[in-house]
């Protein structure tokens, strides 16, 4: 059993990387603007994953956690603004859908 | 034990990625997020396992899925044109990330320097004084930083979508 | 390092650059909590008032402290030569954007103290972002100054393209900074510390590099450069004109100045980068062409202004790539110097659609036809600052170019000088379009009946704004030993001694 | 002394400047008066330039090497390239001055007859003293380029006297020809001058003519050979040598007695002038002498046929003296300077005797020109018919004229150079007496053939009369020059021309030894065959038309040929200038329009336009494709940075 | 003010115009009038201080007349003076801009019917950045006034221009700026070599370079310049221009702009790059000849007489730049004559079209005919600017052409004799089109119809014209029959410039005699 999934930081990281890349493939193959949204969050997380683990190996786990908490609040703030847009738009145009929203081109 | 708890978190994320219900997608969000919870536990971090369930699967995705109601976009819309070359492209490049990313943790040094942590070394978990110590004395502007920043944040979205401003 | 909760007088004088605009900020809201502020003249009067107050104090305040010439420092915040740079950078073109903001939203109809609030918040996190080093407040910095940004963009809700740019704007952002975020931490994780300046402990690790890269591409959004541009026309055509060239501007010079911070080059005085250093280079060299190349063949089929003046600033982003390709402590000098100059150049194009009162989707270029025989003093200050960012003497866009392409040629890049000035040749031809369209080209008669029944948009703050930035682009282009000697070049060589 | 030289020139020049500015006001004030004092003044500035001519000749006489010179007066000195201003007065230019002074003045004042009816008098006389100004500073000139001043001059006066009715069609056509084929002329002129100036370092006359004097004759085609081609192709411009005489015809649309100063006695023999100037030069080529020889004797011939059957009197004339002048080159060519300088200067008096009547013939007959309508004017116009025949005898060389003694010169010359170019010649010199005699008879004798016109027919006023008369007696009195040794007689023009045709050289004097042939024999046989063919010119045309006709019915495709003259003008319009326009055409349509505009300028831009059109397409609108295109980007960085 | 003139004399000379200038333009229109009148007296100043300065100016050791030397900025390690000066080469271009500037707006009065104020102090700006360029010495401050003096020509052509005047204007622009770019990347380059923008600097540092290098830097050089002569393949722009731009545009344009090309080959090009321009000449001078004949051949089948003259420019301009590529003291004297030459033939002749075209608002040839017999004044002065512009002798076109073929005639380069020899076919080409113009405008039967221009035709030049006229000339015939006056100056200055570049110079004559000659021991 290969010692990556036994839990050491390679394990960590990689099911962080993951996450950043599913987030990713979220916001890219998904229309509705909230499921991308999640998908941002999702990304924001594994950078959450990452640096706890790192801050654990690396005896720092105190300093990682407040930068955790920080992460915490811009996810929070993002979460806001974000949803406020999402809302804005649907007053205006009545669709989620981010590929409705192309009326700027060129 | 960190297998499980990283298959859920997989596993919720996929789902969430590909379910088209937004509800369910949601819900299966704040399943990722109970598995990254356990991961936390696992790193021996109760203090943001905690935070992860109250502020994520708590009040981020509440709040989501109160904007999911109110704008009543349950499904996902019907697609105006089907853009293939977007999601192929998107599908390939996710996919050489994903590989890219196995391959990179693999090769990495650095990664493979850190053994998994014996038990003599464990400085047991992160206490919550611990953290605050380190918040209000290294990181005091970044705090002010972060307050003014939820402070814009609210006034945007009064801004955004308050009625009769 | 410890801070106690109550900086030192010392560390106050650091701090207080950021203090004195985020005081506003908060104190806006509230004066904007009144329900009748869009009726009470007074009211917006005092708004405007606290917010320009703010922004001129705090100016005046960095000046002094760059007269002084001690550069304090607060914890991770160092309000050093580059910070001092940086503050007075931002604040001028904040204050410009609220004098312009005056008249533009009086012409939308849609006066917020709001925006003020958020475009001074914005404004403290630029400071702050460009003035540490410290990843943690790199990215509370950077959420800091987007953020807002986010929900300027679609301030002006009436507007179907305000809130779509502002979506556009806020999904692309957010995945950048995540992927800022991500870089941090995996560089975090590489060094275990977090302010780059203790950095010394980076090895090629594939993870360091990775988190190079996408630290990178955090700020090369920001920056705008192609192909991490699209956002940029959207976002621009959806947000009002003083707000787009508040971020074209401030945005992407603050993003420059931290990168210059942290990029590992001429000027590193983190020991440990170096590795990052020459890949680094390359990825700029190969942004940069493309940037110019994109940027300037897409503003030429432009038929929007506001879209035009974005490309213009991709193209922009290109060209001032270029100082980090030739990576000598001239080729920042010119950066920085052609900041300055951009900053006025720009302000001045932005602030020329406000003068003339083009709301809406009236941006055009058909919309400024024959504009400016009626206020000919404007349209040549404007003509100037085009003029400028087209590159041509006496302006002060030539010297910008002049000094990036004479370091970038020096260091023997020449196939990429020669790409650059045959791209600002290309741009010659879009700049023109304005002047043309001002001048040369007769208004149609519907055109006329228009202009005939709706009133004069006399906006004096904005035309105000607008003169002052072509004199500005003239007096950079023939002052250059006050701006380039007296400020720029001083802004390096004190930072690189303080640096090391 | 020798600064009255330049008053020689400047005179005529003042008589330009004040008649030019002044004197059409003067005229529009005052109708009779004002033309009277501008008459008196061109006359009055030729004849004092032509008296101070007079005085610096004779006191030339004393001068050592029979020669005057002005000091130099800077005019372009850049380096070693030094051309000053300087005015040279020797035996040749000496005469030539007279020439042109003298005959200058008679004209002038035949043209105050001739011209008072007509509109822009001033303006007449004014190019007409320009004229003689530019003659006079072309024989006077003391270095090549001055020389040149004077050459394009005189192209410029006589382009503006026969453009003089610009109201017209065809007199500014004509103007254009004869001023382009000058030009054509004119090139070679320069191209000699640049060769010898990259020979000899300089451009003055008398310091080229020094350096020649120890260079002994080239053999094959050197550089000199080529110098004095280009000069003679020059030459050939001016006097209306082939291929260049096209516009001497054309230019009989300007007035009478212009033709008779310009394209008669003075403008046209510049060749023949330049060949003398630099006679030690062109001895040294004898290539080209043989050019000058055979190219002569073919002009010669070639316009005699053409002027067999011309029915404008001018036109026949015209064509006269295009052959007379190759009568000249031909004298040149065989070596003989002073000889064809000698018919330069006797067909200079009946050339223009000739000219003059005939604008009096058609003066009187109201400006008609065509020999067919007159006849039997003899009554009518005494003192023109008689001044005429004495013209005629001269140029058919009737023994005893001065005619008779240049042109015979000539041939004796040219028959020791080549029997064939002395055939050539004699065959001239028939044709020459057949149209002499058809002129005068159409013209004088038989009967009236246009009554009504006839009618109005009377003498014309004593300006004209009197030129004529004046212009006679030199005719004849031209003889006194020189008299072919070979008859006896003492050919004393060469002596005379000595000192300028041989300056510098050292003095050995070339003397053309007769072998084999005998003068007399070649005289008779000249003259009599010339006779002969006056004879038949009189009889076929004595009485009206009819001969003529029955001699054109014989030989239609010859008459057609000749009259046509050769389609020569239509000849070049077809081959040179159609062409030309085509190329010019083609060349601004192809290159400026579609390669350099269509395929280099205009080209890039649209491709330019193209490819922007092209990457806005990226630009979608849709936020995801966005966010693709950064993850694309940041795939390039990693990869930058992993690699 | 007169002891701040002498000692900053050269920049009162750039920047008043400029200055006065941007003045006038903020006028409003309604003061038309006056503000003509003061654009002239200032433009007539600049001329009379400009005269009374630098002619009375003695040369100092290196020629220089007037100078004005001081350090404008070091940004980037680079020193950039602002350095002005005088001498032999530029003074006479310097004039010739200052005196064409008054006549010009004198002689286009009238010309323009809307905002003539504006056009006028734009006017005095380009004069101003032309007059810049021709004192700068510093490379850099060269480039600043080379770019300058487009703006406003840009703008003259666009707003007072002709029909497609926006496409003329656009295409003048980018085309320059086309050369000028991509000599700015070489003109960076050398610098960065020698650490500074003054010429004597970079032609140390061009020594050190390898010959290729310098061969490519002199090409970039070379291309710039060339443009703006414009020298064969880069000739489109100007027809286009000339036609598009009003009178004044086009005088000024033919005046003085164009020969900034050829001045800016000797002054930078030839000194920095010696050797590699004694080989450059040649294809150069191949192109020069080309350019001769084909323009000369194109003006031949124009049928607007502004075109017609734009491609006699391009013809004229040939015969320059011939001179320059000879390398020979002869064949540079007769180019800098030369240009003197075109700046006053060429302009006059804008001038003299403008007045008819005042009058008939046609320029199309056809259109004419007869006019000899309306405006007697009109058509004497136009035959003689004719005459002048074919090269015939005593007046000033005839003086410059000759030295031209006679330099290139004797130069070292093997193919001169030849495109001297082809060259000449440019002399008889003038002649072809020049005259043609005027037979077919000038002369024949006034054609009848009331739509030609000929009818329109009110009167002759009124004594505000025949003023303009009369200075010019007046210089015609002093250029031809003085022409030391102007070659005097730049004698000894192209002397020096040619022995420094080393350049082979002169061949020696081929049959002289060898004892010393009278007429040179007469001089």
């Amino acid at each position: 059993m290969p010692e990556i999934l036994t839990g050491n930081l390679a394990g960590y990281i990689l099911v962080a990387l993951l996450l950043f890349v599913i987030g990713l493939g979220t916001v890219l193959t998904r229309r509705s603007l909230i499921i991308q949204f999640m998908g941002v969050e999702l990304m924001l997380n594994a950078a959450n994953v990452a640096l706890l683990a790192f801050g654990r190996f690396r005896q720092q786990a105190a300093e990682a956690t407040t930068f955790y908490l920080f992460i915490l609040a811009v996810a929070a703030c993002e979460a806001a603004v974000g949803l406020a847009l999402v809302v804005a738009l649907f007053r205006l145009r009545g669709t989620t859908d981010s590929d409705r929203a192309d009326s700027m081109r060129q | 034990m960190f297998l499980t708890f990283a298959l859920i978190t997989l596993v919720g994320a996929l789902s969430m990625a590909r379910q088209s219900n937004l509800v369910v997608a949601g819900l299966s969000l704040v399943l990722c997020f109970l598995g990254m919870a356990g991961l936390f536990l696992l790193l021996g971090n109760p203090v943001a396992a905690a935070l992860q369930v109250i502020v994520y699967a708590g009040a981020i995705v509440v709040l989501l899925l109160f904007v999911i109601m109110l704008l009543s976009a349950h499904e996902e819309e019907q697609a105006e044109r089907n853009s293939p070359i977007q999601r192929w492209l998107g599908a390939a490049v996710v996919a050489i990330l994903g590989a890219g990313a196995v391959k990179l943790v693999a090769s990495s040094k650095l990664l493979a320097s850190f053994k998994a942590l014996p038990g003599s070394v464990d400085p047991g978990p992160v206490t919550l004084d611990a953290v605050a110590t380190s918040l209000f004395q290294q990181h005091l502007l970044a705090f002010e930083a972060a307050g003014l920043l939820l402070l814009a944040s609210m006034v945007a979205a009064i801004l955004l979508v308050k009625k009769e401003l | 390092m410890s801070a106690s909760l109550f900086p030192n007088a010392q560390q106050l004088s650091a701090v207080l650059p950021l203090l004195l605009p985020s005081m506003a900020a908060c104190l806006l809201p509230i004066a904007a909590l009144d329900k009748d502020q869009s009726t009470q003249k007074w009211i917006r009067g005092a708004m405007f008032f606290i917010a320009l107050a703010a922004a001129i104090g705090g100016f005046f305040y960095v000046t002094s402290l760059w007269k002084s010439g001690h550069q304090p420092f607060y914890g991770p915040l160092r309000m050093d030569r580059l910070g001092q740079f940086a503050a007075i950078f931002v604040l001028l073109t904040a204050t410009i954007t609220i004098l312009q903001l005056w008249d533009h939203l009086h012409q939308e109809g849609w006066v917020k103290g709001e925006t003020l609030s958020l475009l001074l918040m914005s404004a403290t996190g630029m400071i702050l972002f460009a003035s540490t080093t410290h990843l943690l407040l790199l990215f509370v910095a950077l959420e800091l100054l987007s953020v807002p940004l986010y929900a300027l963009t679609a301030t002006v809700r009436t507007r179907m393209e305000a809130a779509e740019g502002g979506m556009k704007y806020f999904l692309t952002g957010a995945v950048a900074s995540s992927c800022f975020l991500m870089g941090s931490v995996l560089l975090y994780g590489a060094t275990g510390t977090l302010d780059f300046r203790t950095m010394t402990a980076l090895s090629a690790d594939p993870i360091a590099l990775l988190g190079g890269a996408l630290l990178l591409m955090g700020f090369l959004f920001k920056v705008s450069a192609v192909p991490f541009h699209q956002w940029t026309p959207d976002a621009y055509e959806g947000a009002p004109h003083p707000i787009s060239g508040f971020m074209s501007v401030a945005t992407k010079g603050v993003a420059l100045i931290a990168l210059l911070r942290v990029f590992p080059g001429a000027l590193s005085v983190i020991p440990g980068l170096a590795i990052l250093g020459t890949k680094a280079r390359l990825a700029m060299a190969f942004l940069a062409l493309l940037t110019m190349i994109g940027g300037n063949l897409t503003a030429l089929v432009q038929t929007n202004v506001k879209r035009m003046l974005a490309y213009s600033s991709i193209s922009h982003a290109g060209y001032l790539l270029l100082a980090f390709v030739a990576d000598t402590q001239q080729a920042y000098v010119g950066l920085l110097y052609y900041l300055v100059a951009y900053m006025a150049m720009n302000m001045g194009a932005f602030g020329l659609l406000t003068a003339f009162g083009l709301v809406g989707d009236k941006t055009t270029f058909a919309n400024l036809r024959g504009l400016g025989w009626k206020r000919p003093g404007l349209s040549i200050a404007a003509t100037l600052c085009l003029l400028g960012l087209a590159g041509l003497p006496p302006t002060a866009g030539f010297f910008g170019k002049y000094m990036i392409f004479k370091e970038l040629i020096g260091t023997g890049h020449i196939g990429l000088a020669v790409v650059g000035v045959l791209a600002s040749l290309a741009s010659v031809y879009y700049y023109l379009r304005v002047p043309v369209a001002l001048f040369l080209e007769k208004p149609s008669e519907s055109q006329e009946r228009d202009r005939a029944e709706q009133p004069d948009a006399g906006a004096p703050f904005a035309g105000a704004t607008v003169l002052v930035c072509g004199a500005l682009v003239l007096v950079a282009g023939l002052l250059q030993t006050l701006f380039v000697d007296g400020f720029a070049a001083r802004v390096v060589r004190d930072w690189t001694e303080l640096g090391r | 002394m020798n600064t009255h030289l330049w008053l020689i020139p400047l005179l005529p020049l003042a008589g330009f400047i004040l008649n030019g500015i002044l004197g059409g006001a003067l005229i529009r004030r005052t109708q009779g008066p004002g033309k009277a004092i501008v008459a008196t003044l061109a006359i009055g500035t030729v004849v004092a330039s032509l008296i101070l001519a007079l005085v610096a000749y004779t006191s030339s006489l004393h001068a050592p090497e029979h020669r005057l010179e002005t000091e130099a007066i800077s005019w372009i000195s850049v380096g070693t390239f030094n051309v000053p201003f300087s005015l040279v007065l020797d035996p040749l230019s000496g005469l030539m001055a007279l020439v042109v002074a003298g005959i200058g003045s008679l004209i002038h004042l035949y043209s105050v007859g001739y011209m008072w009816k007509e509109e822009g008098f001033a303006r007449y006389f004014a190019y007409l003293n320009l004229f003689v100004f530019f003659m006079l500073t072309l024989v006077l000139g003391g270095s090549l380029p001055l020389l040149f001043v004077g050459w394009e001059g005189v192209g410029l006066c006589s382009y503006l006297l026969i453009g003089y009715d610009f109201e017209t069609e065809s007199a500014p056509a004509a103007g254009l020809k004869a001023f382009l084929a000058n030009r054509v002329g004119d090139l070679g002129m320069v191209l000699g001058m640049l060769t010898l100036f990259a020979c000899f370092g300089t451009l003055t006359i008398a310091d080229i003519l020094k350096d020649v004097a120890h260079l002994s004759p080239e053999l094959g085609f050197g550089i000199l050979t080529f110098a004095t081609l280009m000069l003679f192709v020059g030459a050939t411009g001016k006097s209306a040598q082939l291929p260049l005489y096209v516009w001497l015809p054309d230019a009989m649309a300007g007035p009478t007695p212009v033709s008779a100063l310009i394209h008669a006695a003075t403008m046209v023999t510049a060749g023949i002038v330049l060949v003398c100037r630099l006679a030690p030069l062109f001895t040294l080529t004898p290539i080209t002498l043989t050019v000058i020889a055979w190219v002569g004797g073919a002009t010669a011939l070639f316009a005699a046929t053409i002027g067999l059957l011309q029915r404008d009197i001018k036109k026949v004339l015209a064509y006269s003296t295009v052959s007379q002048l190759g009568y000249m080159f031909m004298g040149l060519g065989a070596g003989g300077f002073a000889a064809g300088f000698f018919h330069l200067f006797t067909h200079a008096w009946f050339k223009a005797l000739l000219f003059l009547g005939a604008g009096s013939v058609i003066m009187a007959m109201h400006h008609e020109q065509d020999l067919f309508k007159m006849g039997g004017l003899r009554s009518k116009l005494p003192i023109t018919f008689w001044t005429m025949a004495i013209a005629t005898l001269c140029i058919i060389g009737f023994p005893g004229t001065s005619g008779f003694a240049s042109k015979d010169e000539i041939l004796y010359l040219a028959f020791q150079k080549s029997p064939w170019l002395w055939a050539i010649g004699v065959a001239g010199a028939c044709c020459t007496a057949f149209y002499m005699l058809r002129l005068m008879t159409l013209a004088f004798l038989g009967e009236p053939r246009d009554a009504h016109a006839f009618e109005h027919v009377h003498e014309s006023p004593v300006t004209m009369t009197l030129p004529l008369i004046v212009l006679g007696l030199g005719a004849l009195l031209a003889v006194a020059l020189g008299w072919p040794t070979a008859f006896g007689g003492n050919f004393r023009v060469e002596a005379i021309l000595e000192p300028s045709i041989r300056f510098g050289q050292t003095a050995q004097a070339l003397h053309t030894e007769t072998h084999g042939a005998n003068p007399v024999l070649l005289a008779t046989v000249s003259t009599v065959l010339g006779l002969a063919f006056a004879l038949f010119g009189y009889l076929s045309y004595r009485d009206g038309l009819g001969a003529a006709e029955a001699l054109t019915q014989r030989f239609p495709a010859l008459h057609r040929l000749l009259f046509n003259k050769y389609w020569v003008d239509e000849g070049i319009e077809f081959l040179v200038l159609a062409p030309t326009r085509w190329l010019a055409n083609l060349l601004w349509k192809l290159f400026d329009v579609i390669l350099i505009d269509g395929v280099g300028i205009n080209a890039p831009g649209a491709l330019t336009m193209v490819t922007g059109d092209f990457t806005a397409l990226l630009q979608t609108g849709r936020v995801r494709n966005y966010i693709l295109g950064m993850a694309l980007g940041a795939l390039a960085l990693l990869v930058i940075f992993l690699r | 003010m007169t002891a701040w003139i002498n000692t900053h004399l050269l920049s009162f000379l750039v920047f008043a115009p400029i200055l006065w200038g941007l003045l006038l333009m903020l006028l409003p229109e309604r003061q038309a009038p006056l503000v003509k009148l003061l654009a002239l007296l200032g433009a007539t100043g600049v001329f009379t201080v400009a005269l009374m300065h630098l002619l009375r100016a003695t040369p100092d050791a290196s020629g220089i007349l007037v100078r004005e030397w001081s350090p404008w900025f070091t940004a980037v390690g680079l020193p950039v003076d602002y350095h002005l000066a005088v001498d032999g080469l530029n003074i006479w271009l310097i004039l010739l801009t200052a005196f064409l500037t008054p006549l010009t707006l004198l002689g286009t009065w009238n010309s323009l019917e809307r905002k003539a104020g504006a056009a006028m102090g734009l006017f005095l700006v380009l004069e101003g950045s032309m007059l810049g360029a021709l004192v700068a010495q510093d490379l850099l401050l060269f480039y600043v006034f080379w770019e300058a003096m487009l703006l406003p020509m840009f703008f003259l052509i666009g707003l007072w221009g002709g029909q497609d005047r926006k496409y003329a204007a656009t295409k003048f622009m980018l085309f320059t700026l086309a050369g000028s770019l991509i000599w700015l990347v070489a003109l960076l380059y050398i610098a960065t070599k020698a650490g500074g923008f003054s010429p004597e600097l970079m032609a140390q540092a061009a020594q050190g370079l390898p010959f290729r290098t310098q061969f490519t830097l002199l090409l970039a050089f070379t291309l710039a310049f060339a443009i703006k002569v414009p020298l064969f393949p880069l000739h489109t722009w100007l027809p286009d221009a000339h036609t598009e731009a009003p009178t004044m545009g086009s005088v000024i344009l033919a005046g003085v702009l164009l020969k900034l090309g050829p001045y800016g080959l000797l002054r930078f090009a030839l000194p920095i790059f010696p050797a590699a321009f004694i080989v450059l000449a040649k294809p150069i001078a191949i192109l020069s000849v080309i350019a001769i004949i084909y323009g000369a051949l194109v003006a031949m089948v124009q049928w607007d007489i502004k075109k017609l003259v734009a491609y006699s420019s391009v013809s004229h301009m040939g015969f320059v730049m011939l001179g320059i590529c000879s390398m020979t003291t002869l064949g540079t004297q007769g180019a800098m004559l030369q240009m003197l030459n075109h700046g006053i033939s060429t302009g006059a002749l804008f001038l003299l079209v403008g007045m008819i075209y005042d009058r008939t608002h046609t320029r199309m040839i056809a259109d004419f005919g007869g006019v000899a017999t309306k405006m007697p004044v009109f058509s004497a002065i136009f035959l003689i600017i004719t005459l002048s512009s074919i090269g015939l002798p005593l007046t000033n076109g005839f003086v410059g052409e000759f030295l031209i073929l006679n330099g290139a005639f004797t130069s070292h380069f093997a193919w001169g004799r030849v495109l001297a020899g082809i060259s000449t076919l440019g002399i008889l080409l003038s002649a072809v089109y020049m005259l043609w113009m005027f037979k077919r405008v000038f002369w024949g039967p006034a054609n009848p119809d009331g739509e030609s221009g000929t009818a329109h035709i009110s009167g002759d030049l009124n004594a505000r014209e025949v003023a303009v006229m009369l200075p010019l000339l007046v210089l015609v015939f002093w250029m031809g029959l003085h022409p030391q006056t102007f070659l005097g100056h730049s004698q000894p200055a192209v002397e020096q410039l040619l022995s420094d570049a080393q350049a082979p110079g002169q061949r020696p004559t081929v049959l002289a005699a060898p004892e010393p000659r009278v007429s040179e021991e007469r001089r």
